[in-house]
């Protein structure tokens, strides 16, 4: 059963220095909500691990703005100018990874997995210092499970298990993140009663999803 | 016609009926404007779907990969992020079309990063042109101010080894073969020494290059 | 598009010798129509790869009383006799793996990943003679990516663009060995016109699916 | 009480209230009916669900993972096998219960094969025992003629290495802790002379030994 908290009470969890996965892809599906909750309450020094920085002004940007980040994992920083700012002035160090590992690599961490066999890579600067392992005479980077004390997340729907429904393309990293973090916050828009969501209709169990703020 | 429409409506030549294509970001996206008559095909964008259309109304949980709204047709279908990456990475898009900053004659590709200049990221696009069954660089044959961007080896950091399949530019078409580039057709106007002056890669000519038909 | 054929039609796809992906959890949710007619057509020295051997009279187990599997890739095999028989009379090789790693090979293999690296089998005879992967310290063992010629699999509710829904636990291995072979062929219970599944409704992307049998 | 009803009450006695809770067939799924008041839990199915419950209606679209009809409650959802076991590999299971062949003092279990007897395969359970964050073992102390069980050393194949955390039995309750067993409580009426008659393995006794508190 998850537990409806205000956005308030969800800052409780975020600490300076937290290791944080943030859901959304370009600030469509992220939880916009408990950003401005961060920023609020200045939570300082965070790793934070998301497809991208979103917008100066949008997502995941808003972090950035606020100097709070010191270390970005993410796939791309081109929407979001001041990340390319703090990065070449080295006070915020930031690791870039091809999409499709990160995806993986996060789900991973979720599934017990040691990390990811991909050729995704391969010959390129992403694979300096990284193990390499070879299957039936084809080369494939290990890239390591990826986990994090904290997910936000956002979802459209969720009943008052944590069950939830997603819509259209603000799905991306938000189920994955849910399954690689100590602790998972989802910012939702609706939530309804226990049964009002068919389990066929589940795209995340409520197992994974520890508290629920109306966003 | 400008050079841009000239590519992409050359792009979309490649394309059998039934292919799912991803498409980059500018020229690219225009090749599915250009599609031959009796060749339908699905778009598939790396955030979270297949069936990308023309937007109907802007929906804030429908974006494209470059964060622009999007639409998504009857028989289309959302999921995740691992989910994106299982079609893009498993060989289940027949074609990717992407620009490329460098290009050289080993179809090794550049075009994530120009380091302490711009920095965006790779995003999707070291998966794409991995797991895509065919890989096709469409940009300007020159860069700015002449620069040549087809190359006898990339100097830029690489997105990928050797995988580029097709190049077409506002010049000519290049086939990538184990045995280098084969110049297969030249655009309208366009003679081989032009070609020649623009292009660093080594390259042959094949006895049945002719001329782009574009209509 | 996915292509809508009878059973028989289904059967030109199966030839000997195949390997064959079989969808189902003890004989729900496996496609019955296409094993009858498996075994009807009488195609041999199959390896089959599901997650059990179902039942002598049911699921997979009609293929294994007739004699039709050469090999068996599985996680269970108590519910059918016959197999435990064929296996020690050594007329049929039967590789039993956890549940957990096929399934995870199996996505792999549809993936474009080279193997799983899991900690489950380390110290049992699953682990011998396979490789070991030490990530920080921990020791995973290397699972390979598995695919194969053909997947059978079963949904209840498809649209004429291959899209499929699943209903309730005969979800099981169906959806990841749709990505993992080379033609796909799908028997579910109804078939509705595009547009009437919505994309946040598909289970399965219908780029998965080569043929659909009303089964 | 029968010694089926009495390891199951002791067993349910583990689980605390929300727990994701997996059981073997046999007694561990007995605990199910004995959990004490205020504590409520959620089974996984590893066929594929969350919220297993009774049958209310037959459905051949739902079952458990021994085959058999099953109910689902609300709030409860559905997956596939790869999100079954990214649940239980990634230590989203709070408790297994599972029955065993052999247990030893070093937490070996060996619960899936007799060589040249019975090999119905692993199914879930080495998944489940490597990933589930407690690892019970409920089985009555003695084998068939009086068989010893609980080993200096599991002679059989293992399930997994140094996985159980607690063995309840008709006998007793023994942790395992690094240093080996420790003897925490005995069955009403059972001395410490018959569990060391019935045990091969060396154990200590808790200072704090006691009496299961049965109901």
């Amino acid at each position: 059963m998850a537990k409806v908290i205000s956005a308030d009470q969800a800052m409780d969890h975020i600490n300076d220095a937290a290791v944080v996965m943030i859901g959304g892809f370009l600030a469509c599906g992220t939880p916009e909500t408990l950003i401005d909750g961060m920023v609020q309450k200045g939570v300082k020094n965070l790793t934070v691990i998301a497809n991208d920085s979103g917008f100066p002004d949008k997502g995941i940007g808003k972090l950035v703005v606020a100097q709070q980040v010191k270390k970005l994992v993410a796939t791309h920083i081109g929407t979001n100018p001041e990340t390319g700012k703090q990065m070449n002035a080295k006070t915020m160090e930031v690791v870039l990874v091809p999409q499709g590992t990160l995806a993986e690599q996060i789900r991973a961490g979720g599934a017990g997995l040691g990390g990811v066999l991909t050729p995704t890579g391969i010959g390129t600067v992403v694979a300096e210092g990284k193990q390499t392992v070879v299957v039936d005479g084809k080369e494939f980077l290990l890239e390591k499970a990826v986990k994090a004390d904290v997910a936000l997340i956002k979802a459209y729907k969720a009943d008052e298990k944590g069950n939830l429904v997603f819509r259209k393309s603000a799905r991306n990293f938000n189920p994955m993140m849910a399954t690689a973090a100590e602790t998972v916050i989802a910012e939702v828009e609706t939530i309804v009663p226990v049964g009002q969501i068919d389990p066929d209709e589940v795209m995340l169990p409520g197992i994974f999803v520890d508290y629920l703020v109306k966003g | 016609m400008d050079n841009r429409t000239l590519i992409a409506k050359r792009v979309a030549q490649e394309f059998k009926d039934g292919d799912i294509v991803n498409l980059g970001i500018g020229i690219p996206t225009l090749a599915a404007n250009h599609l031959p008559s009796g060749v339908n095909i699905t778009l598939q964008s790396e955030n979270g779907f297949v069936g990308l259309g023309p937007v109907e109304e802007v929906d804030p949980d429908l974006t494209n990969a470059g964060g622009q709204p999007a639409g998504i047709l009857p028989g289309g279908a959302t999921f995740d992020s691992a989910t994106s990456f299982v079609i893009i990475r498993g060989g289940h898009v027949d074609a990717t079309v992407l620009g490329a900053l460098e290009v050289d004659q080993e179809g090794n590709l550049a075009n994530w990063m120009v380091p302490g200049k711009i920095v965006p990221g790779m995003g999707g696009a070291m998966d794409l042109v991995v797991g895509a069954k065919r890989v096709i660089v469409a940009m300007e044959h020159a860069g700015k101010g002449g620069a040549k961007k087809i190359l006898k080896k990339c100097a830029l950091p690489l997105t990928a080894v050797n995988v580029v399949d097709l190049i077409v530019t506002n010049l000519c078409v290049f086939e990538v073969t184990s045995k280098g580039l084969v110049l297969t057709e030249l655009a309208p106007g366009v003679t081989e020494a032009m070609v020649r002056e623009n292009t660093e890669a080594d390259y042959t000519v094949s006895a049945n290059c002719k001329e782009m038909q574009i209509s």
